[in-house]
């Protein structure tokens, strides 16, 4: 049924209410001094050293990558925890346990192979 | 929710197209890559609507398991372009075309 | 079979019985192999050992034993894991011919490596995985297993293409591989999701109840024939059949001359496998509608392969152009639909294992530092320079031409005679006629090896001689151990190329009574 | 018979020639000729033992179980492809089968009994010639592709082997490659056998194609077994083969008969075999004596089912035969060269088993061939002693007085003159006069045909004896021939056993106007071959004995005349006959009208196409070819363009496009 989702959609809608609020309505309610400090970057406070645009080294897109594929594996996590109470019992433990086993022999591999040292 | 189905099919095919689309006419690997993820996700998007139509779990599983396999290809995909870009090529496809005929 | 596995008590078979690990044993060994090497990746320290590929080896060898018994003892299994997976003898036979190229990649692996001064890095790793892939496929009768396949093949082989980090031909490779490869798989899910929208099922065997129904009340559902358009055009790509084969000539030339055997090879007979299980079996009801544009296919794939492979100057492009014909030849078996069209095809898919991996295997010989054997002017005057080398080629090179007393020659004799017997003769004529033509390409390469003088720069490639014990271009004894196990490969596909064109009945015995079936 | 050990022994008699070919091709010239001199005649009379051993197995069977087919193994099969199961008798099934039955055997003994002992010979005849090795590699090759031949049990395994004999002829022909003659007599041979192939492949193909089964379906089979099985007689037959019945037929008698007459050396084919005289004699005895030439005999008999139902090609068979046989007889009346007269012999008495297998005496032709494998080897062999003698002089008017200097080898050429020439006791006799007496009694109501036929024993006396008087009587009229002496043993040996057995074999089949039968051999033979349809009555039998042996004496004794006493001046003939001597000497002049009617036109023509069709029609054409296809090759290419956009656009392109057609049914 339709109104089933008639939550979701008033969700929807107060999030966008409030994000389209936040970012209008901010400027009309305070009084603004604009400067050049303030147009910098925020950076706590302290004069930004370079340029945010500069290139991020390649170790950064690596560890990047690696947590992405681990990260997405954890999607079969859920829904073997919605089961392996109710009907996978010891099977489904060992099963998860060979999956997760594979995943450290990848992460140990990556390890070793110093993909994760930053220099 | 039978009145929504033909409109997630319909959004499903738009991303395909807009994905392929997207193939076709951008330069950029990355921007090349990501609209070959956006296919990918616009065959989750109608497996996960038929599994909700027909009433069976298959599509869902499915679904999963092709967001991981993306991912995976996905990580890959970013390795090679990454390695093609260090080794000086600039990220633009039209460049990679040394071999031909 | 509990014995066989010999589980702990406690495993719960009940929840999946053992036969079905059994049904999937030579996946599970690759696999599992494959992560085997990944450990001894990190245990040996790497001085140029053959710790790895001698793994490797005995895996493939432990994968191919287990195939073979479970075809001898007749322990196959049409059903495993709830239809998902069929263990039949038509996988079998399909994981006897991958596992038999992967030992032949696996024996030629370290010395090419060596010679083209690569780093072994994952190499031997993702050769496995891929080769898992290959085997999952064989036996996918789920399409969600299907998909599973064909991603776990093509990503490893993605970055096997670039191995040659600093070439540029190869990034370009692999590039184009990844990118072409990532579309055309969207496109083949898609056309899953279609055929499960429409069916509600992703078991071949379920989708092959629900098309019986549909034939035969003559309704014929649009959608699900765009899924089946969109499937085929996916796995077309794969067995890279024109006018979906763009990717192959670009990715062959530039992926190291080892990858592309492999690649040329097992890819295809993986990706045939499936395409027959499909299309022999699942998509059967809906025959009338799939066998004229698969007839079409195969016609453009032979035209333009053939044609196209004339005006090439590279070995490895002539030889990937002769990769989109021979599937267009294949593709011949598919269209004609029936067991004998099958049986052809499986047997035109071994005879070309055996013919292209030889071939190919002469060119990994033959590459050094910096480059792979792959122009005209490297092969000139082999004749003088390598006499075994050179006669091995030309006996590939006339096999792939389909000359009698050559395995080639009965697989296109039994193709042909099939489509014939199906009275499909267009197909036997234009592929008669485009063998006719390839002759162009195939003798021009004998004619240089034969014929020509040769360059100066190439007199240096290492000899058969010289990868053998007391050669002289390699000299410590372990390069002499990568030198053997190569000769003896391309030995072996010589021996197998002439005897099985002698005696054909030894693969076709095997064939007889092999049926497709879908879970 | 039991299957395995017939396969087993059928297997090494095909593969010891093969391998010692091997051992002697392969090492080129390195292998030292002490070896080859071992290998060469040892895997021959190896063949010969095995051979025996089937010979045995076979009679202890009873008469009706002496037929067995092996399959080796199945080669080409279509019936495999179209998943019939592989024993299925419709498709082209040409598995590698080879049939053992009487008839083969007795083929297999002489190919590899003779073949063995002239083996033995060359090893003596040889020992100096620098090509040793490679005249054994061809001497192997030749007995292989001989026993494939007779062996096979299909149409493309029997045309296989019978190109390798034309071929392995050819090169022992031309074995002297540095003397023109030779290659010239080689080529001639290949051609006119080339000619013979086309012909068998033809009536081979129109078997194939034609041939229905009981039920009326075309059976398209290569199985020769298979094939006599449906040549049934009469009614049955005539839907036996295809729609034109005994038109068809009668065109394969007749185009098989062309391969046969080409082997065999019959007219219109026989101008090769004098001039293949230019090969070592060795080769002259295996080729034009024991096998090669008797294979055209073996072909009819083989497929004596066919000939029985083609009365007129059988006829025309007959004829020919009979025509040859006198005209070689004539021929060999005046040549001087000795083994020419001896090849001419050779084409004479062929063409006598061809008369006999023409009509319906198979058995009795196949015994004519047996004895006459026995002396017409025997007397190649002792000429070649004495060409051997008098270094390479072959002119019989050079020779003279060589009875005294060479007495065994007298005695051995005069046991096979007495052979050749029937008289009695000696083999020639009893085969002789058994394919005369059911040639009498078969011949086609053309009695004429038969005295002929017993005319020739005359001529056949004649020319050899004089020989035989010229040769060795008198006194030596050269200076080689003054300085001639014994052959060495390894020489004598086996002309003195091919003396015997020219003695002696003809007691195999003694059954002249049923005086006192003993016709083993025939009764060997029957399970094949049948009964003839008729046997000469005693009184013609008698006859036709009679005829024969007074003919045969008085050749003999014609020469004692014309070369002994005198009584005759040698002169006659030709001064009162000169056309006939003319004609005789210049062999019918069927080389010249060959020359005038075949070679020259088609040298000129050849000269035209070279000249003027190949540049401007063939090459033009090919060329054209050639150029569009390359041209089609360069625009086709161009879609491959190595831009990856281009490619992604080609693919979504097509994809789209099969979309549509599957998704719109457009198919």
């Amino acid at each position: 049924m339709l109104f089933d989702y008639l939550p979701l959609l008033v969700f929807l809608v107060m999030v966008a209410a409030l994000g389209v609020g936040l970012t209008f309505g901010i400027p009309l309610l305070g009084p603004r001094h604009p400067s050049t400090a303030k147009g910098l970057p925020y950076e706590c406070g302290i004069v930004p050293a370079e340029t945010a645009r500069r290139r991020f080294s390649v170790t950064f897109y690596l560890t990047a990558m690696l947590f992405i594929v681990f990260d997405v594996e954890a999607i079969f996590l859920y829904p073997w925890a919605v089961l392996v109470r109710s009907t996978l019992h010891i099977f489904g433990l060992v099963e998860m346990t060979i999956f997760i086993a594979l995943l450290a022999v990848a992460l140990l591999y990556v390890w070793r192979k110093g993909a994760l040292e930053w220099d | 929710m039978t009145g929504l189905f033909p409109g997630f099919l319909i959004l499903s095919a738009a991303m395909f197209s807009v994905g392929a689309v997207g193939v076709l006419v951008r330069r950029n690997p990355l921007v090349v890559f990501m609209s070959i993820e956006l296919m990918l996700n616009a065959a989750n998007l109608a497996l996960i609507t038929y599994a909700r139509y027909t009433h069976t779990m298959a599509g869902q599983v499915f679904a999963l398991i092709v967001i991981a396999v993306a991912a995976s290809e996905v990580v890959v995909g970013l390795a090679l372009i990454t390695g093609v870009y260090r080794s000086g090529h600039k990220l633009n496809l039209d460049e990679l075309s040394e071999m031909s005929e | 079979m509990t014995t066989l596995l010999s589980l702990p008590p406690w495993f719960p078979l009940h929840f999946v019985p053992a036969s079905n690990l059994v049904g999937i044993l030579p996946v599970l060994i690759v696999g599992g192999g494959s992560v085997l090497v990944l450990l001894a990746d990190l245990a040996v320290p790497r001085r140029g050992n053959l710790v790895l590929p001698v793994i490797s080896g005995v895996v493939v060898l432990g994968a191919l034993g287990t195939a073979v018994g479970q075809w001898i003892l007749n322990a196959t299994n049409p059903v495993v894991f709830n239809g998902a997976f069929a263990d039949d003898r038509f996988a079998l036979f399909a994981d006897f011919v991958v596992l038999l190229t992967a030992l032949a990649v696996i024996c030629l692996s370290p010395g090419y490596l060596r010679r083209r001064g690569m780093e072994e890095g994952e190499y031997y790793i993702l050769l496995l995985a891929s080769l898992t892939g290959m085997l999952v496929l064989s036996g996918a009768t789920n399409l969600i297993v299907i998909f599973l396949g064909v991603e776990l093949l093509s990503i490893p082989l993605y970055v096997l293409a670039g191995f040659a980090r600093d070439e540029p031909l190869s990034q370009e490779a692999a590039m184009k591989y990844l990118l072409l490869g990532g579309f055309a798989s969207g496109f083949l899910l898609y056309g899953m999701a279609l055929i499960y929208g429409e069916t509600g099922h992703t078991g071949l065997a379920a989708i092959h109840q629900q098309l019986l129904q549909g034939a035969l009340s003559h309704s014929f559902d649009p959608m699900l024939l765009a899924g089946i358009a969109l499937l085929s055009v996916g796995l077309l790509f794969k067995v890279s059949a024109a006018p979906f084969q763009w990717w192959t000539p670009d990715v062959y030339q530039g992926s190291p001359a080892i990858v592309t055997t492999f690649m040329s090879v097992a890819t295809k007979v993986a990706a045939f496998a499936v395409f027959l299980r499909l299309f022999s079996a699942t998509l059967a009801p809906y025959r009338s509608e799939w066998e004229v544009p698969i007839a079409v296919v195969a016609i453009i794939s032979m035209v333009f392969g053939n044609l196209v492979a004339v005006a090439q100057t590279s070995v490895k492009r002539v030889l990937a152009y002769s990769g989109i014909a021979q599937a267009g030849y294949i593709l011949i078996g598919v269209a004609v639909g029936s067991p004998d069209g099958t049986q052809a095809a499986l047997y035109y898919l071994a005879a070309y294992a055996f013919m292209n991996t030889g071939a190919f295997a002469v060119l990994t010989i033959l590459s050094q530092r910096g480059e792979d054997c792959d122009r005209y002017s490297q092969l000139a005057g082999l004749w003088r320079r390598q006499p075994l080398l050179a006669g091995l080629m030309a006996l590939f090179m006339l096999s792939l031409a389909g000359f009698p007393m050559t395995v080639g020659f009965f697989g296109k004799f039994f193709l042909f005679s099939a489509a014939i017997h199906d009275g499909q003769l267009p197909l036997a004529i234009w592929g008669i006629l485009t063998s006719a033509v390839s002759l162009f390409y195939y003798l021009r390469v004998i004619l240089v090896m034969f014929t020509a003088v040769p360059d100066a720069d190439s007199d240096t490639a290492p000899t058969l001689a010289g990868l053998s014990l007391e050669g002289t271009a390699v000299a410590s004894s372990t390069a002499a151990s990568v030198g053997i196990p190569a000769g003896v490969v391309v030995v072996l596909a010589g021996v197998g190329t002439v005897v099985l064109g002698i005696f054909p009945a030894l693969i076709y015995t095997l064939l007889q009574g092999i049926t497709v079936v879908h879970g | 018979m039991n299957p395995t050990l017939i396969l087993v022994l059928s297997a090494i008699v095909l593969g010891l020639p093969t391998a010692g070919f091997a051992v002697s091709a392969i090492s080129a010239g390195r292998l030292p000729h002490r070896l080859v001199a071992w290998t060469g005649p040892g895997v021959i009379l190896g063949a010969f033992v095995a051979t025996l051993i089937i010979f045995v197995a076979m009679l202890q069977q009873p008469a009706s179980s002496r037929g067995i087919t092996v399959v080796f193994w199945h080669w080409l099969n279509t019936s495999v492809a179209s998943g019939h199961g592989v024993a299925a008798q419709t498709g082209f099934n040409a598995n590698f089968s080879i049939r053992i039955d009487p008839l083969s055997v007795l083929m297999m003994l002489v190919i590899t009994g003779i073949g063995g002992l002239i083996h033995v010979y060359s090893v003596g005849y040889m020992a100096e010639d620098p090509g040793f090795n490679r005249f054994f590699a061809y001497m192997n090759i030749f007995i292989t592709s001989m026993l494939l031949l007779v062996m096979s049990n299909t149409l493309v395994f029997l045309v296989i082997g019978w190109a390798m004999v034309a071929f392995a002829s050819y090169a022992l022909i031309a074995f002297w490659y540095e003397r023109r003659s030779a290659v010239v007599a080689g080529r001639k041979a290949f051609v006119t056998q080339v000619i013979g192939d086309v012909g068998l492949y033809l009536g081979a193909f129109l078997i194939f194609l034609n041939l229905r089964g009981a039920h009326g379906q075309l059976l398209h089979t290569v199985n020769m077994q298979t094939i006599f099985a449906n040549v049934g007689p009469g009614a049955h037959f005539h839907d036996g083969l295809g729609p034109l019945g005994g038109g068809m037929v009668t065109a394969i008698g007749i185009l098989l008969f062309l391969g046969a007459a080409a082997k065999s050396a019959q007219w219109p084919l026989h101008t090769w075999l004098p001039d293949a005289m230019e090969g070592p004699t060795p080769v002259s005895a295996l080729i034009h004596a024991a096998t090669m030439v008797t294979a055209g005999v073996y072909l009819v008999a083989r497929f004596h089912p066919i000939y029985q139902q083609a009365p007129v090609a059988a006829g025309l068979v007959a004829f020919i035969g009979i025509g040859t046989a006198m005209m070689a007889g004539i021929i060999g009346c005046t040549q001087y060269d000795i083994k020419r007269v001896i090849a001419y012999s050779t084409m004479s008495q062929i063409g006598l088993m061809i008369f006999a297998v023409g009509v319906g005496a198979y058995s009795a032709g196949m015994f004519q061939f047996f004895t006459h494998a026995c002396f017409k080897a025997l007397l190649f062999l002792a000429a070649g002693n004495v060409i051997h003698a008098l270094h390479d002089d072959q002119d019989i008017r050079l020779m003279g007085g060589l009875s005294k200097r060479m007495k065994a080898t007298f005695v051995a050429f005069t046991v096979g003159s007495l052979a050749l020439a029937g008289i009695p006791i000696f083999a020639g006799f009893f085969s002789k006069e058994e394919l005369l007496g059911s040639g009498l009694a078969l011949g086609p109501a053309v009695p004429w045909l038969w005295v002929v036929g017993v005319l020739v024993n005359v001529l056949t006396s004649f020319y050899i004896f004089r020989v035989v008087w010229i040769a060795f009587r008198g006194e030596p009229r050269s200076e080689h021939a003054e300085h001639a002496h014994e052959a060495p043993l390894l020489m004598l040996l086996p002309v003195l056993v091919l003396a015997g057995l020219a003695t002696v074999v003809g007691f195999l089949n003694v059954d002249f106007a049923g005086f006192a039968p003993i016709t083993l051999f025939s009764a060997f033979l029957k399970p094949v071959l049948g009964v003839p349809a008729a046997t000469a009555s005693d009184t013609a039998g008698a006859l036709a004995l009679l005829a024969g042996f007074l003919l045969s004496v008085g050749g003999i004794v014609l020469v004692w005349a014309v070369y002994g006493r005198g009584l005759i001046s040698r002169e006659l003939v030709p001064n009162h006959l000169p056309w006939l001597y003319q004609l005789s000497f210049r062999k019918f002049y069927w080389d010249e009208i060959y020359d005038v009617a075949l070679v020259r036109p088609t040298v000129s023509l050849a000269t035209v196409i070279r000249r003027v069709i190949e540049p401007e029609v063939m090459d033009g054409a090919l060329g054209g070819i050639r150029d569009s296809i390359a041209a089609l090759a360069d625009d086709f290419r161009t879609f491959q363009t190595g831009f990856l956009k281009d490619y992604a656009t080609w693919f979504f392109f097509f994809a789209v496009v099969g979309l549509v057609i599957l998704g719109l049914r457009l198919s």
